[in-house]
């Protein structure tokens, strides 16, 4: 174990990345200050390079974090807290723990790619996109490490407006439209979720006479809200996170929105933004409503498997590769849903297991229609075919992208589908077998994919690109070559996920199972197994 | 919901596998790494190699030399009667969930050890000759390799999870060697098919390994098989659950209703075809079937459909290999009848007979299809019987060895095939399942009729190959012809060294401490073997009737240079409105490829059409409708402001009225 | 003065009977006010309306008042009224409408309004009621310039500014460039042509 | 005495003193634009420093601070209350100050008058601010209007903005004598002017159990329909888009946010302190009126392309935000969730100020060169044109959108706060307004679109904006900020508008 | 009658309704100037009547008229300002004509 002191190493992780966009803001002014003639697209290069050594610097800390960090102690770790707006008790305070290590570690990790995946794709206004990016970071890390609930919807909010940019600048042709609809759409979430947690803090601070600690994570949990106000707040909780995950039938951003993002967008979107929705859930929902979570299981699961399978089936007939993988997102993130709430170990740690394997694997995806699109600027399947000849790197990483989505096992994508399958089979039993449905669906949708893209006679279209057609070049292998590495250590050694996450989610399937056991009635005895084995 | 067995019953029942050597442990890792290396090596640089196959093969003979030792040492018996087991590593741990990394080396895993590695080897060395002119070669070494690693696996691994695991691994292979030629659309579509079939039945395999774990708590065979027994489950979960477990098996063992996908799988490379799709992977169902027999035995009435289905696929197959005109396919389709045969075993309770007969099977498929790619090869790449014809002299050694193929396959005694077809027909009758037992002795007829109308249309008779091509019939190189005379061998003698004697042969030796459990959990017991009696009756009969089949394809087809009549053939298809009827529909495989191509891939596309619809138009639509609707109100609520001062001062005066009224009424 | 008590054969009080006649001119000179065509005629309505408001204040006991009134309303802003007509008053002379297109409903509005603000004044029992009582010039000045002082101040300020700001708009400057005035255009053409 | 009447009124009479002295150098040194301002802002800047050290403030500072009244009874009282919006009508002086030479010059329009009549309304607030009676409350009001007025019509060449002007005059003038009707109801029934007084009589005739008197009910109604329409509360908001598209742009921001202000203050002079004990009366009618508000507000500004009346009418939805915390005034059993709901109304304002005044700065900026419209087209691309004002246009937009952690966000948190604190039916209103801000961001945001994702028009002349307004743009955009960001200042704002709204808002 | 504060306030509210229905009813600027006037008077009777039937209160009532009078006045100044300057812009006094601002 590594000692990291008196470092505040968390709120270090967490404004790196603003350290570095306000570098890259003031770097032009200072650069005339100080009378450097920098030539545009040289300046373009340092905003570049800046970016990447930022999301570098936040990266290799979150891994000095990760190595500090002790797997076997329960409760948040490296806590930092200060008073922000003591009027509210409303504080700066951020944690870890296993959930949140993992997905800062994803996040670090991904805009640290796509920073990197942006370098060719972008050539206009470089410098605002990079300081979006890492404004971006900066929401998404914390939101994941935030203890303290107003903090948490600030970072949620401040992660709306960059991705707002990023789709709306850099977007394709339609992607004012797009963006809009991701902005409005998860606004309406979120401002729900906002009155949902001043009416907590609000009970909090009614109850205990003060303001202190009205907003405080910690407290929150252990106070035990009345079911009425649970299950109104659960709503609104849910709804923010819903949206953004995307559940059905609240999905219909997603596939506009990745359509239009530019790549490294699409990435960071897939790879990160709907995990925070996940994690909301985990966090928030379950451990501070765990009486409403128990009442209103069976409709998030209802909504999960109904996503699970629609989405894989109208993936199916998508013509465009964003759109089907946006839609292959909603399918796999009915996963994460379904296995939160089917409250058993598999399933919630194959849920937590299931964001990091779909962030690596379909943040890979995005990044593999963006290395296509670069050289035909097209996405249309129907316009593809064999590209297995043309480009047989990139055939090759497809194919082991689009297997790995498909949950082969001894890659990442099997554990957590499993995972999540095991826990809902052993929480519903049959209805666990439809769900597992989708994974026939899941296969025929990127089968159909590979096959018309990959196999095949190569079209007149490709044939019309003549060299331009060329395979992954240098960035971008080295963009995808650690999410290979990752797909295939995760699906062999899980552990170094699960056992990270074990610890803090049997706590919180702790609080959901005490709410449980002190309702009246039970369903257990419908189940052909005995309860106690999930 | 009683219990099978209780536990004191249950810990005498079963008698876990012993703890391994190191040495054998990590035998065994070279057995499963040394493909995977090779695999891997193959894949990266096999590209820039001049002889892309060096290192695959390589690593496939070594392999299989340690594989080899490794099982004679257990059916020597050195790790006694119930093998031996070792964890590597703990794979995926939650909860109570613990799947662990590990193989289990019995006498059933060692047999299946020599039939894979061996027909593999054979297959990597013959592929060498048969690839000598494909540019991707390195690709299909690789993968060839990948899928020896992956089948090694399946037949090792010690834990259900694993085995899926290498399920689907097999099943990948399957799919990149099916679609090799990927650039041509029908291997494409071949390769998608059969991955996507085996995807439906594996879906419910899963289910099934999920609710094992439920119900026993352990995802290892032998602590599963055990927990199982004495556990309370409902009888009706039991069968449920074996019934999951025997759709995977189907899916991959390519049995009825999944059969479609093994016969458009010959879009492959042929040596593709005689590993995976013949010898070893295909099998893999009637492994795991065998592999859990304590798990079916507590189940009858599953393996009642074990057995049903079994009988289905070997006649349905059979019929349509009858009229059947590419020669791969004719050797696909009695596959799958074969394989029904298998599975005819497994549901009757002749579980020795079903490994017997997959060892046999194996064999002699391999070298009949190895032998069809010869063929083939030889009319440059020509599928079509009608195109071919007295090859017998232009080919000699492939036609040899294709016929002693086709006398084990159709049951002549003394060749491999009538050994364990033979046990299989025997061990149904005597277990009382006389119906199975014509059925079988029926396509045993039908097999014979087969093989040899494909003998006579390809080596006998008149030739009818493309005269251009005619002059350069060559016999293969001797990297194909090796293997082709290397695998008669078994072909001829493996029924003679382990099949003997009848009725308490080596193999059942070998395999009674696998199978016992299952067979006192079921409640099986064999009478005595009466050769001169009626066992030996059961065999007349049914060697009878194949020696019919085989004399109607001679009297039809030809032999050598008798001549065929050819013309029969249509007449008697023809005769009739009836026969014409069953002609065309064995013709079109029953038209299940079209039932299923309208079901699934028309309506199935119906259906994402309209899901797909719902979504943009429904879905979407109201989301859209939603802010439309509220542009539109905006609009609307603008229009209210005209402009002029008096509308809006008369809005105030109205707004006054109303406040006014409203305070008044509230006030009283 | 020889006048009976009351009103002969009404058996009203005399002050009511001037109350009466008051209210009459100041409400019915009122209405000629709004429904008038001719807006100068319309100012000079409201003149009597003033004067007749003015005595009722009178008849209130606030003398002071109605000179304050006559002084101010009828001195000052009448006239400044009279003013702007005369400068605004179009050369095609008075538009063709008095009223605009829905003054009906303007009608009902304040009808209605009016229903209901007597219908809560007769229905309201006041604090205070029956004796009037006079506030005398004294009494008054001294609630301005004592009680009221700041106010008073205050209000100066209110008028400076509002002469200040009245004065620059109401300056001419034509030789500066009009903007956004279409209607404008449109006439200036109409007079060169 | 005259000492402490002088400091009670020292900001007020600085901020009158300074316009007269404009109008007098004005006369004698015509055409110094630069001294105008210089002793204008100098001026406002003693103003607001007066303001501080007279105070009251929230904290004990250790020194002299004079709560203090003018007259006896008192017409005016210098309390929390007065100096927290002295500051903000002193800041919002100064800010419209500092916007207007960039926009006033180049169209040839006086600085001085402007200056002037500016600040003479600006007064009108802080009187109203002080106002303890309701005599001198309908002064300020009418202090604060009647420049209003003018300034609306300022640019009286242009037809847009004597058209706004005389629209915005004669509905105004009809709503002040609708609103006056109503004092005089009050006056009548309660014989008192006084706003303790009128409370104390109100509160010896009326606790709420009986029914209210008719005539009371009738004056109340008239109230509201005047101070509603100040506030430009829907239905009685018709005003605003004309007045503030026609006016120019720096009026455009001081009508946003000055007179809006000044009449929520006297809001919280009349129906808070004066008519308290009314206040279940008017609660329901207030609260349908505040949802009515800010919905009609947001849906009318979705289509706007003309970013001056969509700004308009987003300040109408800004209205009916505010109101949210009158209404749980009017509802609250609970004193301190009574005081909590003032509170929003304040720190709204106050948020509200800074943002809005500096999104019209951008604008008013942009318009710089005379002939550039407000369209919304004028800001196509305007992120590649002028970096930094995008950026600052971004923030105020995000700020009036509520995303944290801008000073529109806290406002927008506090008033929901306190709304869910009554519960119940107030709840649903707060998720109506959660709701709205959703559909505000649309097109808000379609603004940042403009400026950031399309491409600027080709002859889209470069920008240059002056000094002051540069000057003016940094304190609008550091308040926004640092009113969400830095916790002192947060601190600071929730500390005096709770101390003001506390000593308000006795229940 | 003339002795009962309702009597003055009915008629106040009689010509603060006049004044009204000729403020929504006009079209000529200065007209509904006027009836804004009228409706000032009338609210100036309604004070000065409670200020007559409210002992305490008559002195301030009266004030309070002055006060309202000469706001009126001012206000009368800036609207006549605004007209003003709106006929020469708009050329006419009639405000229904002046609608370029609308929606």
């Amino acid at each position: 174990m590594l000692d990291l002191g008196r470092l505040d190493i968390l709120s270090l992780i967490i404004f790196v990345p603003l350290v570095g966009a306000l570098g890259l803001l003031l770097l032009g002014p200072l650069l005339k200050l100080v009378r450097i003639e920098v030539h545009p697209e040289r300046q373009d290069d340092l905003m570049r390079w800046g970016a990447l050594l930022t999301a570098l610097v936040a990266f290799a800390l979150s891994l000095l974090l990760a190595l500090a960090f002790d797997s076997e102690a329960t409760g948040f770790q490296f806590v930092q807290a200060a008073d922000w707006i003591g009027f509210f008790g409303i504080q700066y305070k951020v944690g870890v723990d296993g959930i949140s290590l993992v997905l800062v570690l994803l996040t670090t990790l991904l805009t640290l790619i796509s920073i990197l995946a942006s370098f060719g794709p972008i050539k206009t206004r470089v410098k605002e996109y990079m300081i979006s990016f890492l404004v971006l970071e900066l929401g998404m890390l914390g939101v994941f490490l935030a203890l303290d609930l107003f903090l948490f919807y600030v970072f949620w909010e401040v992660v709306l407006v960059p991705m707002y940019l990023i789709i709306g600048i850099w977007g394709g042709t339609n992607r004012i439209y797009a963006t809009i609809k991701f902005v409005i759409y998860t606004l309406v979430g979120s401002l729900l979720m906002l009155v949902a947690i001043l009416a907590m803090a609000w009970t909090y601070s009614q109850t205990s006479g003060t303001w202190v600690g009205a907003f405080d994570y910690l407290k929150l949990v252990e106070f035990g809200f009345d079911p009425t106000l649970q299950l109104w707040a659960f709503l609104g909780f849910f709804l923010a996170f819903a949206i953004k995950v995307p559940m059905w039938p609240l999905h219909t951003w997603l596939p506009d929105a990745h359509t239009e993002a530019p790549t490294a967008g699409s990435v960071i979107l897939a790879g990160v933004l709907l995990k925070l929705g996940g994690y909301g859930l985990i966090r928030l929902n379950l451990p501070l409503f765990p009486d409403a979570a128990n009442d209103l299981a069976p409709l998030v699961i209802a909504l999960s498997i109904a996503g699970m399978l629609y989405g894989a089936i109208v993936a199916i007939r998508q013509p465009d590769l964003k759109r089907l993988i946006a839609y292959s997102s909603v399918s796999h993130m009915g996963f994460v849903t379904l296995g939160i709430f089917v409250f058993n170990e598999q399933g919630v740690q194959g849920a937590v297991f299931q964001m990091v394997a779909h962030g690596l694997i379909t943040g890979a995806l995005f990044l593999l229609v963006g290395v296509i699109y670069e050289r035909t600027h097209d996405r249309t399947i129907a316009r593809m075919g064999g590209l297995g000849q043309r480009v047989p790197v990139f055939a090759t990483l497809m194919v082991f992208f689009s297997l790995a989505s498909a949950g082969l096992p001894g890659l990442a994508g099997f554990v957590g589908e499993f995972l999540v399958l095991l826990g809902s089979v052993a929480a519903l039993s049959w209805i666990g077998y439809v769900a597992a449905f989708t994974v026939i669906f899941a296969a025929v949708y990127l089968l159909y994919m590979v096959q018309n893209i990959i196999m095949g006679d190569v079209t007149d279209f490709l044939k019309g690109l003549g060299s331009r057609l060329t395979d992954v070049n240098r960035i971008e292998a080295a963009t995808l070559a650690p999410l290979v590495v990752l797909t295939v250590a995760l699906g062999l050694f899980p552990a170094l996920v699960l056992d990270l996450v074990a610890l803090p989610l049997d706590q919180v399937l702790a609080v959901v199972a005490e709410a449980a056991a002190s309702a009246a009635d039970t369903s257990a005895g419908l189940l052909p197994w005995p309860q106690t084995r999930c | 919901m009683s219990p099978i067995l209780s536990a004191e019953e249950g810990g005498e029942l079963f008698i876990p596998p012993q703890v391994a050597g190191e040495l054998e442990s990590l035998l065994v890792l070279l057995v499963l790494g040394l493909p995977l290396a090779g695999f891997l090596l193959t894949g990266l640089v096999g590209r820039r190699l001049s002889r892309p196959w060096i290192i695959s093969v390589a690593a496939i003979v070594a392999a299989t030399l340690i594989a080899t030792y490794l099982a004679f040492q257990a059916l020597g018996g050195t790790y006694g009667e119930h093998g031996i087991k070792h964890i590597y590593y703990t794979w995926i741990a939650v909860g109570d969930l613990r799947v662990e990394f590990g193989y289990v080396l019995d006498n059933l895993s060692a047999l299946m050890l020599i039939v894979v590695t061996w027909i593999g080897a054979l297959v990597h060395v013959y592929s060498i000759g048969y690839m000598a002119h494909d540019p991707g070669k390195w690709r299909f070494f690789a993968y060839l390799n990948l899928f020896m690693f992956s089948m090694l696996l399946l037949v090792l691994a010690s834990s259900y999870l694993v085995v899926f695991a290498a399920w689907e691994l097999v099943g990948l292979s399957s799919y990149l060697l099916i679609g090799f030629w990927y650039t041509k659309r029908a291997p494409a579509l071949a390769s998608k098919k059969a991955f996507l079939v085996n995807r439906v039945a594996d879906h419910s395999f899963l289910v099934g390994i999920m609710a094992i774990f439920l119900l026993t708590g352990t995802m290892d065979f032998f602590e599963s098989f055990i927990e199982w027994n004495v556990a309370e489950v409902d009888p009706l979960i039991r069968n449920a659950v074996a019934v999951l477990l025997f759709a995977g098996a189907a899916g991959k063992s390519a049995q009825f209703p999944f059969h479609v996908w093994l016969p458009d799988a010959m879009e492959g490379p042929t040596p593709v075809s005689a590993l995976i799709h013949a010898a070893t992977m295909v099998n893999a169902g009637v492994y795991f079937i065998a592999r859990t027999t304590p798990i079916f035995a507590s189940a009858p009435e599953a393996l009642l459909a074990v057995a049903v289905m079994g009988t289905f696929t070997a006649v349905l197959a059979a019929t349509i290999a009858l009229t059947q005109k590419d020669i791969k396919r004719v050797l696909a389709y009695s596959t799958l009848s074969q394989l029904g045969y298998m599975f005819v075993a497994l549901g009757v309770g002749a579980w020795l007979a079903a490994i017997f007969h997959l060892m046999a099977h194996g064999f002699t498929k391999g070298l009949l299809f190895l032998g069809s790619g010869s063929v083939i090869h030889a009319v440059h790449e020509e599928q079509d019987m009608t195109r071919m014809g007295a090859l017998w002299r232009k080919i000699p050694w492939t036609h040899a060895t294709f016929l002693i193929g086709a006398l084990s396959l159709a049951g002549i005694p003394l060749f491999a095939g009538f050994f364990s077809k033979d046990t299989i027909l025997d061990e149904a009758f005597v277990l009382g399942w006389w119906p199975v037992y014509l059925i079988g002795v029926l396509v045993a007829g039908l097999t014979g009729f087969y093989m040899f109308r494909l003998m006579g249309l390809t080596f006998y008779g008149k030739s009818r190959v493309d005269p251009a091509v005619e002059p350069k019939i060559h016999e293969s190189p001797a990297t194909m012809v090796g293997p082709l005379v290397a695998l008669a061998i078994p072909t001829i003698f493996l029924g003679l060294v382990i099949g003997l004697p009848l009725g308490d042969s080596t193999i059942k030796h070998w395999l009674e401490p696998v199978f016992h459990p299952g067979e006192v959990i079921l409640g099986i017991t064999f009478p005595e073997y009466e050769f001169i009696g009626l066992n030996g009756g059961l065999i007349v009969i049914s060697v009878a009737l194949a020696a019919l089949g085989i004399g109607v394809a001679i009297w039809l087809f030809g032999v050598f240079n008798t001549r065929a009549r050819l013309e029969t053939v249509d007449s008697l298809a023809r005769r009739d409105r009836v026969t014409r009827a069953l002609y065309t529909a064995s013709l079109n495989k029953w038209y299940f490829d079209d039932l299923y191509h309208v079901l699934f891939f028309r309506l199935g596309g119906l259906v994402a059409s309209g899901v797909m619809w719902f979504d943009v138009h429904v879905i979407d639509g109201v989301v859209n409708g939603v802010g439309t609707l509220t542009q539109r109100a905006g609009v609307e609520v603008r229009h209210i402001q005209t402009g002029r001062v008096q509308n809006y001062a008369l809005d105030i005066a109205v707004g006054l009225v109303v406040v006014a009224a409203v305070f008044i009424l509230l006030a009283r | 003065m020889g006048l009976p008590e009351t009103v002969p054969y009404l058996d009203w009080r005399w002050d009511d009977l001037v109350f009466l006649a008051l209210a009459g001119v100041m409400l019915g000179s009122a209405l000629l006010v709004v429904l008038g065509r001719d807006i100068i005629r319309s100012a000079l309505w409201l003149i009597l309306s003033f004067a007749g408001l003015a005595g009722i204040y009178g008849l209130l006991g606030s003398p002071f008042m109605a000179i304050s009134q006559v002084l101010v309303y009828i001195g000052a802003i009448a006239v400044l009224i009279l003013f702007a007509v005369m400068i605004t008053a179009s050369k095609r002379g008075p538009a063709r409408l008095v009223f605009q297109r829905q003054w009906w409903a303007g009608a009902i509005a304040a009808i209605l309004l009016v229903g209901l603000m007597i219908t809560t004044i007769l229905l309201t029992e006041w604090p205070h009621n029956g004796q009037v009582y006079a506030a005398d010039a004294r009494e008054i000045a001294l609630t301005l310039f004592e009680d009221y002082l700041f106010a008073f101040e205050v209000l100066g300020v209110l008028l400076l500014a509002a002469v200040i700001g009245g004065l620059y708009l109401a300056k001419r400057d034509d030789d500066m460039p009009q903007t956004n005035n279409p209607r404008q255009a449109m006439r200036d053409e109409e007079e060169r042509a | 005495m005259a000492t402490d009447a002088l400091l009670t009124l020292l900001p007020f009479l600085i901020v009158v003193g300074l316009a007269l002295a404009i109008v007098l150098i004005d006369l004698f040194v015509p055409d110094r634009d630069d001294l105008i301002m210089a002793i204008g802002v100098g001026g406002l800047l003693v103003a607001l420093a007066s303001t501080l050290a007279v105070g009251p403030l929230p904290w004990d500072m250790g020194y002299f601070s004079a709560p203090g009244s003018i007259g006896d009874p008192a017409l005016y009282t210098r309390d929390l209350l007065t100096s927290l919006l002295d500051l903000a009508f002193i800041s919002i002086g100064l800010l419209t100050l500092l916007f207007a030479p960039d926009y006033l010059v180049p169209r040839k329009l006086p600085l001085p008058e402007f200056a002037a009549t500016l600040l003479f309304a600006i007064s009108g607030g802080m009187l109203i601010a002080g106002g303890q009676d309701l005599l001198v409350l309908f002064l300020g009001l009418e202090l604060l209007v009647l420049p209003g007025y003018l300034l609306a019509g300022f640019a009286k060449r242009d037809g847009l903005s004597t058209e706004g002007a005389i629209k915005y005059f004669l509905l105004g003038s009809f709503s002040s004598a609708i609103l006056l009707f109503g004092l005089a109801f009050v006056l009548g029934f309660t014989g008192n002017t006084q706003v303790s007084g009128i409370a104390e009589a109100l509160g010896a005739v009326f606790d709420g159990s009986q029914p209210l008197p008719l005539a009371l009910a009738m004056g109340l109604a008239l109230l509201s329909v005047g101070v509603l329409f100040k506030i430009a509360a829907v239905p009685f908001h018709y005003w605003t888009p004309d007045a503030y598209q026609g006016s120019p742009t720096p009026v455009t921001g001081y009508l946003s946010v000055g007179p809006k202000i000044a009449a929520f203050a006297l809001i919280l002079r009349i129906f808070v302190e004066a008519l308290e004990p009314l206040r279940g009366e008017w609660a329901l009618v207030v609260g349908v009126l505040a949802a009515v508000t800010m919905t009609v507000g947001n849906l009318a500004a979705l289509g706007q392309d003309n970013i001056k009346r969509m700004l308009a009418y987003s300040s109408i939805a800004h209205t009916g935000y505010i109101m949210v915390g009158l209404v749980v005034f009017a509802t609250a059993d609970d004193p301190a969730v009574a005081s909590s709901g003032i509170q929003g109304v304040l720190f709204y304002s106050v948020a509200y100020a800074f943002m809005n005044l500096g999104a019209f700065a951008v604008v008013a900026a942009l318009q710089r060169r005379p002939g550039v419209t407000s369209q919304l087209a004028t800001f196509a691309g305007l992120g590649y044109r002028a970096a930094v004002p995008a950026l600052l246009m971004t923030i105020f937009l995000l700020s009036l959108t509520g995303i944290p952690p801008l000073a529109g966000f806290f406002a927008k948190a506090i008033v929901v706060l306190s709304a869910l604190e009554v519960g119940g039916g107030m709840a649903i209103l707060a998720v109506i307004m959660m709701l709205n801000a959703a559909m505000a961001a649309f097109y808000y945001l379609r603004v940042v679109v403009y400026m950031y994702m399309r491409q600027p028009a080709e002859d889209a002349p470069a920008l240059s904006i002056g000094w002051y307004t540069k000057a003016g743009l940094l304190l609008a955009a550091g308040a926004t900020i640092l009113i969400g960001l830095f916790p002192p200042v947060t601190a600071a704002i929730l500390d005096w508008t709770e101390a003001a709204a506390a000593a308000l808002a006795t229940i | 009658m003339s002795q009962s504060l309702e009597a003055y306030l009915v008629l106040s509210v009689l010509l603060f309704g006049i004044g009204t229905f000729g403020f929504l009813a006009k079209r000529n600027a200065i007209a509904m100037l006027m009836s804004i006037e009228l409706m000032l008077n009338a609210v100036n009777l309604a004070i000065i009547a409670f200020g007559a039937f409210t002992p305490e209160l008559a002195a301030q009532a009266s004030t309070i008229a002055l006060f309202v009078i000469a706001v009126a006045a001012g206000e009368a100044t800036v609207g006549l300002a605004i007209v003003i300057a709106i006929y020469r812009n708009h050329r006419t006094p009639l405000v229904d004509e002046y609608a370029s601002m609308k929606e």
